[in-house]
């Protein structure tokens, strides 16, 4: 058996990431801080879809709930990241927490369409709000602050994205090695099986649900303290099928796949879109080739080869 | 003796197709009951019923002398009803050791807890000791997916031992297993009699009159026979009805 | 990696050159998305006014970068920071679209660069937000609708039914002609872009018999609610008024005859008999076959006025005071007449009213048939609080 | 309102119905028998419509518009099965949504490139414009009426096909007693492959029939297929009779919800409210009756 190389694969990308700012302008900064802010939001979906097994276009809700609630806490006064952040994160639990309940009560492809149902009514209600500039979004004044850290420069914002982004990786570990995530992953292998052990399968894919959607929302906070504009396009189901894409580009189930996935999916729309106004075709037609072609994401893919079978970098 | 598990005119129908019909069945503490009955008798209804995987059109179930008709399945699991399944329902992810190790953790009916698996050792020992009672010895690191499905079959016996439980129904333990491993089977629960109250379900007479203190007959649904297995092998009811014009199948 | 050490040199030669450096002009616009038919006509104005200035604006040479904004607002403020940052523009121009305008600009003002706005003109901007580097050649958003209400006054119309798409340009619009209209409103209904099917409204509208309906639809659903009004037969029944986006060339030709007498009102018209738009239009038909579109009107404009500008500086812009002060005089002949800034930097202008009349081919066309207002301003100037 | 208003905007709602009953049939007749989600239906929607404006311009005869586009888009259809889709049938859910998200993708690109970004133009057959007067002092358009009656030409067609062929006869063995069907030697591979033609077919017609009230656009049949999906979900996934029967409650409540919620509740909130109400339905049958309203047979 080779070496595992994946821990250095990933010390070397954590590396690179920590030294960008200070080798990268600021719009390769703020490029990549999108890039991170999308990977969280691709982590906190594939969290729903690798472990809970089930596939949600309605996390996008979260994103923008998320990114909605710190805007109106904002501009209403509060500017304490330290206060403003637990109270949003706590209300996209509660969203999650009923959206859930009610979603849950379905699985498979209706799950999936009552999640979009969900964004859908989200969507057209952001988009009706005429004191929030309908469909044309409204602007944010600021960024939060915090004490000791200065996020009004974009490079702050950015160690700040990336430590939470570990932070986040680091706490799905965690869940992941505990009785409690062994029981999410146990329903979605086999509901029947966990239910005759005497464990409620509704409520641990409730939690899960309820778990990745706070990852989402925090990528809300995230992503309105980095463009400081918003429109209802964050709830829409556009972005729904974009993050989901970037999360299979990387590769599902492993805990570098989706934000290594986004990275790739921005900097490709990013890229393509220089090229050619025709970007999207290049875009679809990469997609299906992913889904035909590989059996995996390419940084799953990659990581098999850098050390044995298991995926879970 | 007590009744620990008990059906009272349990019913249940998918429109028009009745799979249960009026069963009064009793299972008395400790014993070894065996249902058997036609392909297509309703067995697997009947456990589903029991364990919460079906709920019934009418009747009552009774656990300890408790209603718990309207309990879902895992409220009944942890009053101390486990099963098994017939096909194979495991973690296919899993290794062995974390199955049981989450089945030994969900006897109280929860997992929130934020401690890691594998710091909980205590239970590693119990599980590597009911794998070992299973036959499984050595096998605990393996992933589920990857063992065969006689293994599979120990398996799931073990995670249902895992809940140390009042009553344990054993939907087809020997399905699909060969010869060799159908006498291990067999010689398993033969160690386990008495020690735990066991619904059986299984089509292998030998394995029936070998293990059973009584057997119950369904046939269409209905519970046409309960008694010992010298009562049974000499019904003439059991006989038409079940080994008419063919000995077991 | 190759891709890292072409931007390390690119950035070097940039560094470099900066001596004898053309001026670098930023334009913005969406040329993919939903809306990428916008960008491209916007770009073919640009093309024409670059093309008849010989390659030059002001008597400097020009380096154009082009960015996609995809519509979207989201990539908005990197766009704008990739612009200021990466590509060291000297002026940013066009940002047709709304949200994006609004979503980029913030960046772009903050770094004290000139934003010329060539399309959209936000109530936002107009009043108590204004800004001195930020000028909007085209129109503030709602002066086509005003200038429509006081021409159904003039009309004679007393009882108006509005219809129109349920998002921020919709109820702009509305509100523009509910400030002038003086009659009765007897409906008012709103209709999200993905609906294209317009029957219902329309048996709700049938009987309620106005004396004229006006409308605010943009591309597809534009053409859904002409062709579905014409079958209904309302078009015999209610007279119908629009803006000029409705009857525009790019739409013309998918309402075909089902368009024919729609009144709309516009701040500029092919037929305007001025030197100036006789040239730009000539050209147009020249190379792609058409009449231009208001889109490629309004950035041959923008072009134009940076034009008169920067030559009236002798081709230096470095003194951004001197610039804006020139800007906001618009010394330059625009192809709509008469045109001034107002203290908020939106134009002030004429509202014409056109009617789409077949041509003596048979083709619909648009036919400048009167003025609806003479050098307009818009309502929101006096919040503003430059002088 | 007035009785005659009422049965006018029935009439509307109903309408809206069988077009999108067209769509939904195809989506849920494919997932039916192979298991299948395909997002790429209403690019078939759009190219047909497409390619009867190309045909019709180039020939000026709707006949032939009509037949060209219908084989065209069947033709092009079971290419995509054989070529893409078959390898599909045993991956998740997610696989099938992201490339078939992917071809959606591709198809709207690959129709601006072809035929630009403006909006393109089919006129109605003159036979079919102007009014007839439905009720007394209703005039309703001649046009709609006839895609009425095509639409349900269509669906009865289709469950002519179904219920009186052979080939129906197996399909709708596929979708019940799949290995049964295999193991009597029915290709059910072939029959997938008719399968994505006839639906595929089905959305042609909904697209033609659009096209002269609709603008012909890149992206046109993105919307339409957010609503078949919704359709296909509140029927109960796999089921015609379901997908029938929800196809006209979503254009009825539509419809009706569009013109009473802004008289109801305040134009603002109202229109806000009226453009969610099919989600809020479809959220609210699934929270009822978690797999739709008619249980499909698998």
């Amino acid at each position: 058996m080779t070496r595992d190389l994946r821990w250095p694969a990933f010390v070397l990308l954590a590396a690179t990431a920590f030294a960008l700012p200070f080798i990268g302008d600021s719009y390769i900064v703020q490029l990549a801080t999108r890039m991170l802010i999308f990977g969280m939001a691709a982590l906190g979906i594939d969290f729903f879809l690798a472990y809970v097994g089930q596939l949600s276009l309605g996390h996008t809700i979260f994103l923008a709930s998320g990114a909605y609630l710190t805007a109106l806490l904002t501009m209403a006064g509060l500017e304490s990241a330290l206060l403003v952040w637990p109270i949003v994160l706590l209300g996209v639990a509660l969203l999650a927490l009923a959206a859930g309940m009610l979603a849950l009560r379905t699985g498979g492809l209706y799950f999936i369409m009552i999640t979009l149902a969900f964004t859908q009514m989200l969507f057209f209600f952001l988009q009706s709000q005429r004191g929030l500039g309908g469909d044309e979004g409204f602007s944010v004044p600021q960024r939060n602050t915090l004490p000791l850290l200065d996020l009004s420069d974009p490079r702050n914002l950015y160690l700040l994205v990336l430590v939470l982004l570990l932070g986040v990786i680091g706490l799905i570990a965690w869940i992941r090695a505990t009785p409690f995530g062994a029981a999410i992953e146990a329903c979605r292998d086999n509901a029947q099986r966990l239910s005759a052990m005497g464990l409620d399968p509704y409520g641990y894919r409730l939690s899960g649900f309820v778990f990745s959607a706070v990852i989402v929302g925090l990528a809300g906070i995230l992503y309105t303290n980095n463009t400081l504009y918003l429109t209802p396009a964050l709830s829409g189901w556009y972005l729904s099928g974009e993050l989901l894409m970037m999360v299979i580009l990387g590769g599902s189930g492993s805990l570098l796949g989706p934000v290594l996935g986004a990275a790739l999916f921005v900097l490709l729309q990013e890229q393509l879109s220089h090229i050619t106004p025709h970007w999207m075709a290049g875009l679809g037609a990469l997609l299906v080739a992913r889904v035909m072609l590989m059996k995996d994401g390419f940084w799953n893919v990659l990581a098999r080869r850098l050390g044995g079978d298991d995926s879970h970098s | 003796m007590t009744a620990i598990l008990e059906t009272r005119a349990l019913r249940k129908s998918f429109g028009g197709l009745v799979v249960t019909r009026d069963v009064d069945l009793t299972l008395e503490e400790g014993e070894t009951h065996a249902l058997i009955g036609p392909n297509g008798a309703g067995k697997t209804s009947l456990v589903n019923l029991l364990s919460g995987t079906l709920s019934p059109t009418a009747g009552d179930v009774l656990l300890a002398g408790e209603i718990i008709t309207r309990l879902p399945s895992h409220r009944r699991a942890r009053r101390g009803l486990a099963r098994t399944f017939q096909i194979s329902t495991l973690f296919d992810s899993f290794t062995a050791e974390k199955s049981l190790v989450l089945a030994l953790l969900a006897r109280q009916g929860h997992c929130y807890r934020l401690g890691r698996m594998a710091g909980f050792s205590c239970l590693r020992d119990e599980a590597r000791r009911l794998l070992d009672l299973v036959g499984l010895t050595g096998r605990n690191l393996v992933p589920t997916a990857s063992m065969s499905h006689g293994e599979h079959r120990q398996l799931e016996l073990a995670l249902a031992l895992a809940a140390s439980p009042k009553v344990m129904l054993l939907d087809e333990p020997m399905a699909g297993l060969g010869g060799e491993e159908t006498a291990k089977m067999i010689e398993l629960l033969r160690s386990l009699r008495g020690r735990y109250t066991i619904l059986l379900v299984e089509h292998d007479m030998d394995a029936v009159f070998a293990l059973a203190d009584r057997i119950s007959v369904l046939a269409e649904g209905r519970l046409i026979a309960t008694g010992s297995p010298a009562d049974i092998r000499s019904n003439a009811g059991v006989r038409q009805a079940y080994f008419g014009d063919d000995d077991g199948d | 990696m190759k891709l890292l050490v072409a931007i390390g040199l690119a950035l070097a030669l940039t560094v470099s050159a900066q001596a004898a450096d053309p001026l670098k002009l930023g334009f913005v616009t969406t040329l993919s998305g939903a809306t990428g038919a916008v960008g491209n006509e916007a770009q073919r104005g640009f093309d024409i006014a670059l093309q008849q200035l010989g390659g030059q604006i002001g008597g400097r040479d020009i380096s154009v970068v082009l960015v996609d904004d995809k519509g979207s607002a989201a990539e908005a403020v990197e766009i704008a920071t990739r612009l200021v940052e990466r590509d060291k523009v000297d002026l940013v121009m066009g940002l047709a679209n709304s949200a994006v305008l609004m979503a980029g600009s913030k960046r772009l003002l903050a770094s004290g660069k000139i934003v010329v706005g060539a399309y959209a003109g936000p109530s936002p901007f107009a009043g108590a937000g204004c800004h001195p580097n930020a000028f909007f050649t085209n129109f503030q958003n709602d002066q086509w609708a005003e200038g429509m209400g006081a021409y159904l006054n003039a009309k004679g119309v007393k009882r108006l039914a509005l219809m129109a798409l349920d998002y921020q340009a919709g109820w702009d619009h509305l509100a523009g002609i509910k400030r002038t209209f003086k009659g009765e409103i007897v409906s008012e209904v709103l209709t999200p872009f993905t609906q294209l099917d317009f029957a219902a409204e329309f048996a709700q509208l049938r009987p309620k018999k106005p004396d004229a309906l006006f409308v605010f639809y943009v591309g597809g659903p534009a053409v859904s609610f002409v062709k579905q009004f014409t079958q209904a037969g309302l078009n015999t029944q209610i007279p119908l008024y629009s803006l000029d986006a409705l009857t525009d060339p790019l739409t013309l030709p998918a309402l075909g005859a089902s368009g024919l007498g729609i009144v709309s009102t516009a701040t500029w018209n092919p037929e305007l008999d001025n030197p100036a738009n006789k040239r730009f239009v000539a050209a147009f038909k020249a190379k792609y076959g058409r009449v231009p579109a208001s889109y490629a009107q309004a950035h041959y404009d923008a072009v134009m006025l940076l034009d008169g500008a920067i030559r009236q500086r002798g081709g230096d812009i470095s003194d951004t005071d001197a610039f804006r002060q020139a800007l906001r005089e618009a010394r330059f002949d625009s192809v709509r007449g008469p045109f001034a800034f107002n203290n908020n930097h939106m134009p002030i202008q004429n509202v014409y009213v056109q009617q789409v009349v077949a041509g003596a081919d048979g083709k619909p066309y648009v036919k400048l048939i009167g003025i609806a207002a003479e050098k307009a301003s818009d309502s929101y100037h006096q919040d503003c609080p430059l002088k | 309102m007035t009785i005659a208003l009422l049965v006018e905007q029935l009439i509307n709602g109903l309408q809206q119905g069988l077009m999108l009953f067209l769509m939904a049939a195809g989506v849920t007749l494919v997932f039916g028998i192979m298991r299948l989600i395909n997002l790429a239906h209403g690019s078939m929607f759009m190219l047909a419509a497409y390619v009867a404006v190309a045909v019709f311009a180039a020939t000026d005869s709707y006949l032939l518009a009509f037949i060209v586009a219908l084989a065209g888009i069947s033709v092009l259809a079971m290419l995509l099965e054989l070529a893409i889709f078959r390898p599909l049938y045993a991956r998740g859910h997610l696989d099938q949504l992201l490339a078939s998200f992917g071809l959606v993708l591709v198809f709207n690109e690959i129709a601006v490139m072809v035929w630009g970004r403006e909006p393109l133009y089919l006129s109605i057959p003159p036979l079919l414009s102007g009014q007839v007067e439905i009720l007394p002092g209703v005039p309703y358009p001649v046009y709609r009426l006839a895609v009425s009656a095509l639409a349900i030409a269509a669906g009865l067609g289709l469950w002519l096909i179904l219920s009186r062929t052979r080939l129906g006869m197996q399909m709708r063995g596929g979708a019940e007693r799949r290995e049964v069907m295999e193991a009597m030697g029915v290709n059910i591979r072939a029959i997938a492959t008719m399968v994505f033609g006839i639906g595929a077919c089905l959305a042609g017609v909904a697209g033609l029939m659009t096209a002269p009230i609709m603008p012909v656009q890149s992206g046109m049949g993105d919307p339409i297929l957010i609503l078949t999906l919704v359709v296909m979900i509140i029927g109960g996934v796999g089921s015609l009779r379901g997908a029938l029967i929800a196809a006209l409650i979503v254009g009825v409540v539509d419809t009706f919800g569009r013109i009473l919620l802004p008289q109801l509740i305040g134009l603002n909130a109202g229109s806000a409210l009226s453009n969610m109400v099919i989600y809020v339905l479809m959220a609210v049958v699934l929270v009822i009756r978690p797999t739709g309203l008619v249980r499909s047979a698998t």
